[in-house]
């Protein structure tokens, strides 16, 4: 199973990408964030890979830095190109792919609701599906989920005599 | 004849000569002092109090003619260029009469209230309304056929002058109106003067005479003219498309009295000469050759199709004032089929309806005006929810939708009875099928026109809207009470309708108080209306008795789906009320009859345009040889020819 | 006048039990095609009963009481004119044409009410019903007037005479069966079920007229199906199937039609508004034209 | 009634006054004005009186010098002569011309227009009509290019060489009647008519009479000079020539068809132009676009229905051609004064009911005469020419019909117009505003209109007896013939 | 943020509300026939918030069917008498649930399915879902499980018909007898400005249900910004918010 032959010749035009085969119909690209919008121009332009499925966002918090993968689909060569860029975790910016691909604006617009990524040049970037949410962007690693709960929520402390015995025996919950 | 008055006392005094004459000298002093005092804001007061007294001299009228009198005549009568010229007031006239002056009392009590101080020049429209009904009393009283004219020329005149009075647009209808009028006019007066060249005279007598002496051909041309002439005024099918915008555009009052009675003037001609003077049996023995139809079909259909047409183009209207007026010339198929069945119950039915109509038509009309007066607009598109703003409005308006569309409690279904009974007594189904058609539609129409008014959400804009003021909502509650009071006990209009139909000739309908009783299926509003208010009693008993108390919210909590309504979401359900029925019946409107009218208008433009070219050659000599070797040949040829 | 008293109690009474048995009938046909077991006997008491007994009742302004009151009010005034074996009522008073118009009165009553809740969804649905009304009243009033010239007479209790005069062979079916067959399909449409149910249409527009009636209104409309049921098929009934020699025999007859038209109603999807019109416009039209036709021939 | 001198006034007065006008005219400027009208004033006076005389002992009759008939010329004056030429009096007085200019050419040319019009309805003697038809023709080229403007005098050379034309085949007409019955005088002619000009040379002769006289009536084919001359004449000179003169030519072939050549060839000539007159003006004004043109139109179409009136034979046909002549000069002229003041396209004279309400409403109460609304004149002239139409063969039922569809679309147009002064907006710069003095004329017409409605009967009796007494061949004859020592 | 609740045992048994003084026989039993009959007939309302919704089918059509005792599905809240929560509740469809609960007819009646209703079920630790029912809304019956058998459905239905016919059902009243610790709870998600079209105090006025516990902090939190009159519209209406656009 190899890189089909245009694809290969295309993504080795680019500077300083490095090309990785994950099965016979996805391949994994690595690039520098800048170059990023010319790979998806060339892709879109030469081969076709006009269908871009989704964007997602990996939040490394140790190395303090945003993950941002692009899948995008060619019909032509019926292949998935993943494009992975690392962008720094502070200021969290980045430029939008909206012009040349429409589906971005949704997925620049749920990124920055979850993640709090900026995209300039985003068509709109209002709350999208956590309209009454006021707290962080709750899908950064940073945003304790347990903490908020317990502080927001209460419970039902049902403590029925058949659990008691269970816990009694080391089992229950935590 | 039951119920007035059967005793002769004071009106025997009275020397009825001059009954008729009070009655056109009040009319012609109303008129001509309207003109002179008309800026005043009383004069609106005056001429309510003076209708009011005309109503009056019509009530004695009434009863001398009851009491057997044949007409009322009148001292009034001229003799210009060997014709002499009289009038006098026959049965059937003064039932039109009655209905005029009523329908004038009540749209003068409306202007002269808070809406006519609103208006601009509302003491010329009195004035305009006052000679109106001088015009039409000269019309109903006419005594032969001259008078017929004149007062037939008079009444669309005065139309014409108070159409206009609407500014911009209004002028514009009336200026096609004014054609219609103009060429039907002509038309009557072709007819009348046939009608003289065989007879030498100009009397009703004489138009009896004539069709006895004349051939087939020629009383076909007579139907046809009078048929045409004053079907013009009753927006007959083929001649309608003038009345919707020449009366919607009317400023309020006065087209509610034009709505109410001033097409019918075009039926009591029609009446008169058709039916009364010529005689169903003539017209029905005028055989269309290679059909069954007789030229009393023929009219008969063209009512039918005049019914349902109009009706269902009423339903596609979006202005409520549009929507009623097409429902006036729909109404007035109804009357002429009536009457034309030929059977005492349908000439009866007929006339009812005529009653009928102009009570409920003229409240309808008095409703949507307050509507426009309180929210500026009459767009059924604009309006919605006004039921908890105006509510006497609204009871109007129901009450007057009833009666129009024909239901039950209201005057309006007793007439749509008897002429159903007669047509399906005299075996016509499928003219009958095409009535009940018509009803059907006129019930849509209606509902979508309360509902688009006073139902559903009420605008934000509309918020602080009051009631429309006791001077114009007095008058149209009585209007709709009359329509209830009819309907509830119709005996009263019959006594009426009797005398008109006595005039007509033919035998009388035999009829009570609550309504009429025959062998094949009889009908008892009494019984009927009583049962109905009975049974809705026992309704709001189990209503307030078996459930808990009611609580009332307020129109935001609704459900929605799970939505959240607010005031700056517009939800009323009003643009296209029916959407299935318009993608069935949409394609059916292809306003043939509309591309007709404008192909005549441009073949007028063409010809005018021909003639002035003949005009412009310039080369004189040239021409004229040719005129002259033209002429030659043409006399050459003439003399040769014996 | 005392002698329609006891008609004005109980014809109305009449109407609605054996409405009740006719609502009982329609769900129960539909659990059986449904292979299910279906409500327990009582179960439309049970509902109406429960509606009247809501704690809280909202009502949406004064239009919207007053309708419930002209809904019942005028089914009660039908019954009243519908002569049933036993008691003539006022039928010498009003003939058929003022039943029919009767019948109007409260669905005009409910549409004036679902109009003064202000809910979009009620307002398409009086719409839709009012034009499913355009629909099936043609084809039923060329039924209706073919029969009134067979019969030559519009008092109900004449007809009845007629038809009972020669037993079953002076039927209206039997004499005229094109109008019957064709009245039929209209009286079906009538009766607001399956093929013709567009303006209750509870996915798109959440039971249309009734999607703000609740407690004592809901328990309004349920005795109002029950009594239309019954009243379309007496009228029907009365018209064609030679109306009622006695009890038993008539109310077997009235069951009958309403079972037919509950037999084909769960069979069917719904019909959108126009192609409703285009087909009750052809096909029942066509047919009771043909009885007219017919009829009108001899 | 004896020979009576005095039938010689109305003709003698004017073209005295006219020759010595100009004289006058030189020794004071201003006196040339006032000798005109103190001129038309003494002819006045004296018709009136003749006419008196006439009505009170019927028709006179003179010849001149004493010659017999076949030789002598012979004036015949009988009621409708009479009643035309008090109207062209009263008419030339209405509309002497206001103007202070000193030239004494219109006022010279007028008094000819009056004494050869007056001299054209009472000459009983073919040849006689003929000269006296050239003076009115002259009169009215000149008076018709005294406006002034190069339209005018294009216009009038047109008409000039029209009538012309016109002239000389009547002139043929003449001689070939002279050459038939060997007499140019009516009485003879009336009498050897039904022999001599039976066949075709009669028809021929009467068509080219007709073609002759028809010119200056505004008969179909050749009246396509009007529409030029009234939109460019000055507007009493309009007035004039189509209210009164376009009348004489009228009565002129009333004369010709009821005493020389009564067949019904030439009857049905008559119908026919009349009937495509009223067509032709009728279409062609509803598409002119001001005001002036369209009511040059609406009096072609309006000559047309008086010649479809006096083409019916009998006193009824003549009756009503009388009434709506009559009519027309009271309308038309008033008409002419509204449209010399409010020039250009109609849409811009919206409105004109702001401006002067007055001249408004006397346009809606002309308009609604000449179309026939029934109080009005109008429409008894209408009802006169329908009764007498529908009382003689379909061909008339026909013309009948056609005159009530031009009443329609008179309506039409007129109201449309009226619809731009009630209704439009007040845009542009709007009808101008009326001087009092200029519509003086107008108003009076409008009143005489409106005290006409009242006197409906005895003027209705007063025109069907002066029908009757033009329509009584032998008496006519007999008078001119006995009476004429 | 919100007050912690204290601990509350098994709801505890709540014996026939007595009305207002003591009633005639004649009342008592219109109401012993009103209860026998409101247990035989229940409409439940469609509400499908959640994954338990695929449950429902078969309790309703030919395998379990619950025509046989009365239930029938009714589609708007006005008509219907129960008020299925079928698993997780989001914030946002909370806010209809509760607009749907209040436009239900009282007695009205609230079954919670499976534990996502009781405790939060699997998405306890979620920031966006809320984890118990009856803090919002007054729930009846709760059937654990995550997502309970058709037979447990039928189960739950046959209890709640023995409640309402013994009169026990009477969570509704509890709404609007504690309709501020309600409101309470609900502000507290949603926050001040949360109102709902329904006005549930005149209602509990209207039908005199009104306890001390109706009115308090809370409501007069809600008679301050909610403005039932027609012309003013709230600014933070949920979900009314100005920046609702489309995408260009």
């Amino acid at each position: 199973m190899s890189i089909p032959a245009k694809l290969n010749d295309v993504l080795h035009e680019m500077p300083g990408i490095k090309v990785r085969m994950m099965n016979e119909r996805r391949v994994r690209v690595d690039l520098s964030p800048d170059t990023l919008p010319a790979l998806l121009e060339i892709l879109k332009g030469r081969l076709g890979y006009c269908h871009l499925s989704a964007i997602s966002c990996v939040d490394w918090v140790q190395t303090d830095q945003f993950e941002l993968v692009y899948h995008v689909w060619s019909h032509m060569l019926k292949t998935m190109v993943s494009a992975h860029i690392f962008i720094s975790r502070q200021p969290g910016q980045f430029i939008s792919v909206y012009d040349i691909h429409a589906p971005a604006g949704f997925f620049e617009r749920d990124i920055h609701e979850m993640f709090g990524v900026h995209f300039e040049g985003a068509p709109n970037l209002n709350k999208f599906i956590l309209t009454s949410w006021g707290g962080p962007p709750p899908m950064l690693k940073s945003f304790n989920t347990r903490e908020y709960v317990e502080k927001t929520f209460d419970w039902v402390q049902y403590s029925p005599d058949w659990l008691k015995d269970i816990e009694a025996k080391g089992g229950g919950i935590d | 004849m039951s119920l007035l008055l059967r005793r002769r006392f004071f009106w025997e005094e009275i020397d009825l000569m001059s009954l008729l004459d009070i009655l056109l000298l009040v009319a012609a002093l109303l008129a001509s002092g309207l003109f002179v005092l008309g800026r005043g804001s009383f004069a609106g007061w005056l001429a309510t109090v003076v209708y009011g007294l005309m109503l009056a001299v019509l009530a004695i009228a009434g009863l001398a003619l009851d009491s057997g009198v044949a007409f009322i005549p009148s001292a009034m009568s001229f003799e210009i260029l060997g014709r002499n010229l009289g009038w006098r007031l026959d049965g059937l006239g003064w039932f039109f009469a009655l209905l005029t002056v009523g329908a004038a009392f009540f749209a003068s009590w409306y202007g002269s209230g808070e809406w006519g101080r609103k208006q601009k020049r509302m003491g010329l429209q009195h004035a305009l309304l006052a000679l109106n009904v001088l015009a039409m009393l000269l019309l109903l009283s006419s005594g032969d056929l001259l008078s017929l004219f004149i007062g037939w020329e008079l009444v669309s005149w005065a139309a014409f002058a108070i159409m206009t009075q609407g500014g911009g647009p209004a002028v514009a209808a009336a200026y096609r109106y004014m054609i219609y009028a103009l060429a039907g006019a002509m038309a009557v007066f072709a007819a009348i003067m046939l009608v003289q060249n065989v007879t030498g005279g100009l009397g009703f007598a004489d138009l009896q005479t004539a069709i006895s002496a004349m051939s087939t051909a020629q009383v076909w041309v007579l139907f046809i003219l009078f048929a045409a002439g004053f079907g013009v005024k009753m927006a007959l099918m083929p001649f309608h498309l003038w009345q919707a915008p020449a009366y919607s555009e009317t400023p309020g009052a006065s087209s509610a009295f034009l709505n109410a009675v001033s097409a019918r003037m075009g039926l009591f001609a029609l009446i008169l000469v058709l039916v009364k003077l010529t005689g169903l049996e003539a017209l029905g023995s005028l055989a269309i050759p290679f059909t069954f139809m007789s030229a009393k079909s023929a009219l008969m259909w063209v009512a039918a199709i005049t019914m349902v047409v109009p009706t269902f183009i009423a339903l596609m209207q979006t202005d409520a004032r549009m929507l009623l007026t097409w429902h006036g010339i729909g109404q007035g198929g109804y009357m002429l089929l009536g009457v034309l069945v030929g059977t005492s119950l349908g000439t009866a039915g007929g006339l009812m309806h005529v009653f009928n109509y102009a009570t409920y038509q003229a409240a309808l009309f008095l409703a949507v005006t307050a509507v426009i007066h309180r929210a500026g607009t009459s767009d059924l598109d604009e309006l919605g929810g006004l039921i908890t703003r105006m509510p006497w409005t609204y009871v109007t308006l129901l009450m007057g939708i009833i009666g129009l569309a024909g239901l039950p409690p209201m005057n309006g279904f007793v007439s749509k009875w008897m002429i159903y009974k007669s047509l399906l007594d005299g075996g016509q189904p499928l003219l009958l099928i095409m009535a009940f058609a018509a009803t059907l539609g006129t019930i849509l129409s209606v509902y979508k026109l309360i509902h688009n008014i006073f139902l559903g959400q009420l605008r934000r804009e509309h918020q602080h809207l009051k009631e429309a003021p006791v001077s114009m909502v007095l008058p149209m509650l009585i209007l709709a009470g009359i329509g209830f009071v009819t309907g509830f006990m119709p005996g009263l209009a019959l006594n009426i309708t009797d005398i008109a139909q006595r005039a007509i000739g033919g035998d009388m309908l035999p009829h009570h108080l609550g309504g009429v009783t025959l062998a094949t299926g009889s009908l008892n509003m009494l019984w009927v209306v009583g049962v109905l208010i009975g049974a809705i009693g026992a309704g709001a008993l189990i209503f307030y008795l078996l459930g808990n108390r009611r609580y009332e919210v307020h129109q935001f909590d609704n459900y929605a789906g799970g939505h959240f309504l607010s005031a700056d979401i517009r939800y009323h359900f009003s643009h296209e009320f029916y959407p299935g029925l318009a993608r069935v019946i949409g394609p059916w409107y292809r306003g043939s009859i509309v591309r007709a009218e404008q192909g005549i208008g441009i073949l007028v433009n063409v010809a005018g345009d021909l003639w002035q070219a003949v005009f412009r050659v310039a080369y004189t000599p040239l021409y004229m040889l040719l005129v002259v070797v033209l002429g030659l040949v043409f006399t050459g040829s003439w003399g040769i020819v014996p | 006048m005392m002698s329609y008293v006891a008609d004005f109690i109980f014809m109305p009474l009449i109407a609605f039990v054996t409405g009740l048995g006719l609502v009982l009938m329609a769900r129960r046909v539909r659990a059986k095609i449904e292979r299910r077991v279906g409500p327990p006997v009582l179960q439309p008491i049970y509902d109406i009963v429960k509606l009247y007994a809501k704690k809280t009742q909202i009502s949406h302004g004064i239009m919207h009481d007053l309708s419930i009151m002209m809904l019942l009010g005028g089914f009660i005034t039908a019954e009243i004119f519908l002569p049933v074996p036993g008691f003539d009522g006022l039928a010498g008073e009003g003939d058929l044409i003022t039943l029919i118009y009767i019948m109007m009165v409260p669905m005009l009553g409910l549409a004036l009410g679902v109009g003064s809740c202000a809910n979009p969804n009620g307002s398409i649905g009086i719409s839709r019903a009012l034009t499913a009304m355009l629909a099936y009243d043609i084809p039923f009033i060329i039924a209706v007037t073919g029969a009134c010239m067979a019969y030559g007479t519009t008092n109900l209790i004449e007809i009845v005479q007629i038809q009972q005069a020669g037993g079953p062979a002076s039927w209206g079916a039997a004499t005229m069966p094109l109008l019957a067959f064709g009245g039929l399909l209209a009286v079906h449409g009538m009766m607001g079920k399956e093929p013709f149910e567009i303006y209750i249409a509870p996915a798109e527009i959440a039971t249309g007229p009734m999607v703000e009636m609740s407690g004592k209104y809901m328990g309004a409309l349920f005795i109002m199906q029950c009594f239309q049921l019954y009243t379309i098929g007496v009228i029907y009934t009365t018209l064609f199937l030679g109306g009622g020699e006695n009890w038993p025999f008539f109310l077997a007859k009235v069951f009958a039609v309403v079972f037919i038209s509950v037999a084909v109603t769960n069979v069917y999807g719904r019909f959108k508004t126009d192609t409703m019109i285009r087909w009750m416009w052809k096909w029942p039209t066509g047919i009771a034209l043909a009885g007219l036709a017919l009829v009108m021939a001899n | 009634m004896n020979t009576v001198p005095q039938i010689i006034f109305p003709v003698a007065i004017p073209l005295i006054a006219a020759f010595l006008l100009p004289i006058a005219g030189r020794c004071h400027a201003g006196f040339g004005r006032i000798f005109g009208r103190a001129a038309v004033l003494v002819t006045f006076l004296a018709s009136a009186l003749l006419a008196w005389q006439v009505a009170g002992a019927g028709p006179a009759s003179s010849a001149m010098g004493g010659f017999k008939a076949p030789l002598g010329i012979v004036f015949y004056a009988d009621n409708l002569a009479m009643a035309f030429v008090l109207l062209l009096n009263i008419g030339v007085w209405l509309f002497w011309p206001s103007g202070d200019e000193d030239r004494s050419g219109p006022y010279t040319l007028l008094l000819t227009l009056l004494g050869g019009g007056a001299g054209l309805v009472l000459s009983g003697d073919l040849f006689n009509i003929f000269v006296f038809y050239e003076i009115v023709a002259v009169a009215s080229y000149g008076l018709a290019a005294s406006g002034g403007s190069a339209a005018g005098f294009g216009a009038s050379l047109r008409y000039l060489l029209l009538s012309a034309l016109g002239s000389s085949l009547a002139l043929m007409g003449i001689a070939l009647v002279y050459a038939a019955a060997g007499t140019l005088n009516l009485a003879d002619l009336a009498l050897l008519a039904p022999d001599v000009l039976r066949g075709p040379p009669g028809a021929a002769a009467f068509l080219l009479l007709l073609i002759g006289f028809g010119v200056k009536a505004e008969l179909f084919p050749v009246n396509s000079w009007v529409p030029e001359i009234y939109a460019s004449a000055p507007v009493r000179v309009t007035s004039l020539l189509a209210g009164i003169v376009s009348k004489l030519a009228l009565i002129v072939i009333l004369r010709f068809l009821v005493l020389v050549f009564p067949m019904p060839s030439a009857y049905g000539l008559l119908l026919t132009l009349g009937i495509l007159g009223v067509l032709a003006g009728e279409l062609a004004a509803y598409r002119a676009r001001d005001l002036n043109s369209t009511f040059a139109w609406s009096s072609i179409a309006q000559l047309g229905v008086i010649a479809i009136a006096f083409s019916i034979p009998g006193p009824a046909g003549i009756a009503a051609g009388i009434a709506l002549a009559l009519h027309h000069a009271v309308v038309k002229p008033a008409f002419f004064f509204i449209a010399d003041k409010w020039r250009g396209d109609v849409k811009l004279l919206s409105g004109g009911a702001r401006t002067s309400p007055l001249v408004a409403a006397l346009f809606v109460l002309l308009s609604l005469s000449i179309i026939g609304i029934p109080p009005l004149p109008g429409f008894w002239a209408k009802y006169l020419l329908l009764d007498a139409a529908f009382s003689s063969s379909p061909a008339y039922w026909l013309a009948a019909a056609v005159v009530l569809a031009g009443a329609v679309v008179e309506g039409a147009y007129l109201f449309r117009a009226a619809g731009f002064f009630y209704g439009g907006p007040q845009k542009g710069r709007g009808a101008a505003l009326f001087m009092p003095g200029e519509l003086v004329p107008a108003f009076v017409l409008g009143a005489v209109l409106l005290v006409a409605m009242f006197a409906i009967a005895p003027l209705g009796a007063y025109i069907t007896s002066m029908a009757v007494q033009a329509a009584d061949v032998p008496a006519i004859a007999a008078q001119i013939l006995l009476g004429g020592n | 943020m919100s007050d912690k609740l204290p601990v509350i045992e098994d709801q505890p048994e709540i014996c026939r509300s007595v009305d207002a003084g003591e009633r005639s026989v004649w009342t008592r039993v219109m109401n012993r026939f009103a209860d026998h009959c409101r247990a035989r007939s229940l409409f439940v309302l469609h509400y499908c918030t959640g994954c338990g919704a695929i449950e429902l089918p078969p309790t309703i059509t030919s395998r379990f069917d619950m025509e046989r005792v009365g239930v029938s599905p009714m589609v708007t809240p006005r008509q219907a008498d129960i008020l299925l929560i079928t698993g997780y509740l989001s914030i946002k469809t909370l806010k209809r649930v509760i607009l749907s609960y209040e436009q239900m007819q009282s007695p009205k009646y609230v079954i919670g399915f499976g534990s996502c209703t009781i405790n939060g079920g699997m998405y306890w630790n979620s920031y966006a879902t809320v984890k118990r029912l009856d803090q919002y809304i007054p729930a009846d019956l709760f059937i654990a499980g995550c997502m309970p058998r058709p037979e447990a459905v039928q189960q739950v239905l046959l209890k709640l018909m023995e409640d309402i016919d013994a009169g026990k059902a009477n969570g509704w009243q509890d709404y609007y007898n504690n309709y501020d610790r309600y409101l309470g709870n609900q502000q507290a998600l949603f926050g001040e400005s949360w109102h709902t079209p329904t006005d549930v105090i005149a209602e509990a006025k209207h039908y005199g249900y009104l306890a001390d516990g109706t009115m308090g902090r809370h409501t007069d939190l809600l008679l301050k910004r909610a403005d039932y009159a027609l012309d003013r519209v709230p600014e933070d209406y949920p979900e009314r918010g100005k920046n609702e656009r489309r995408l260009p």
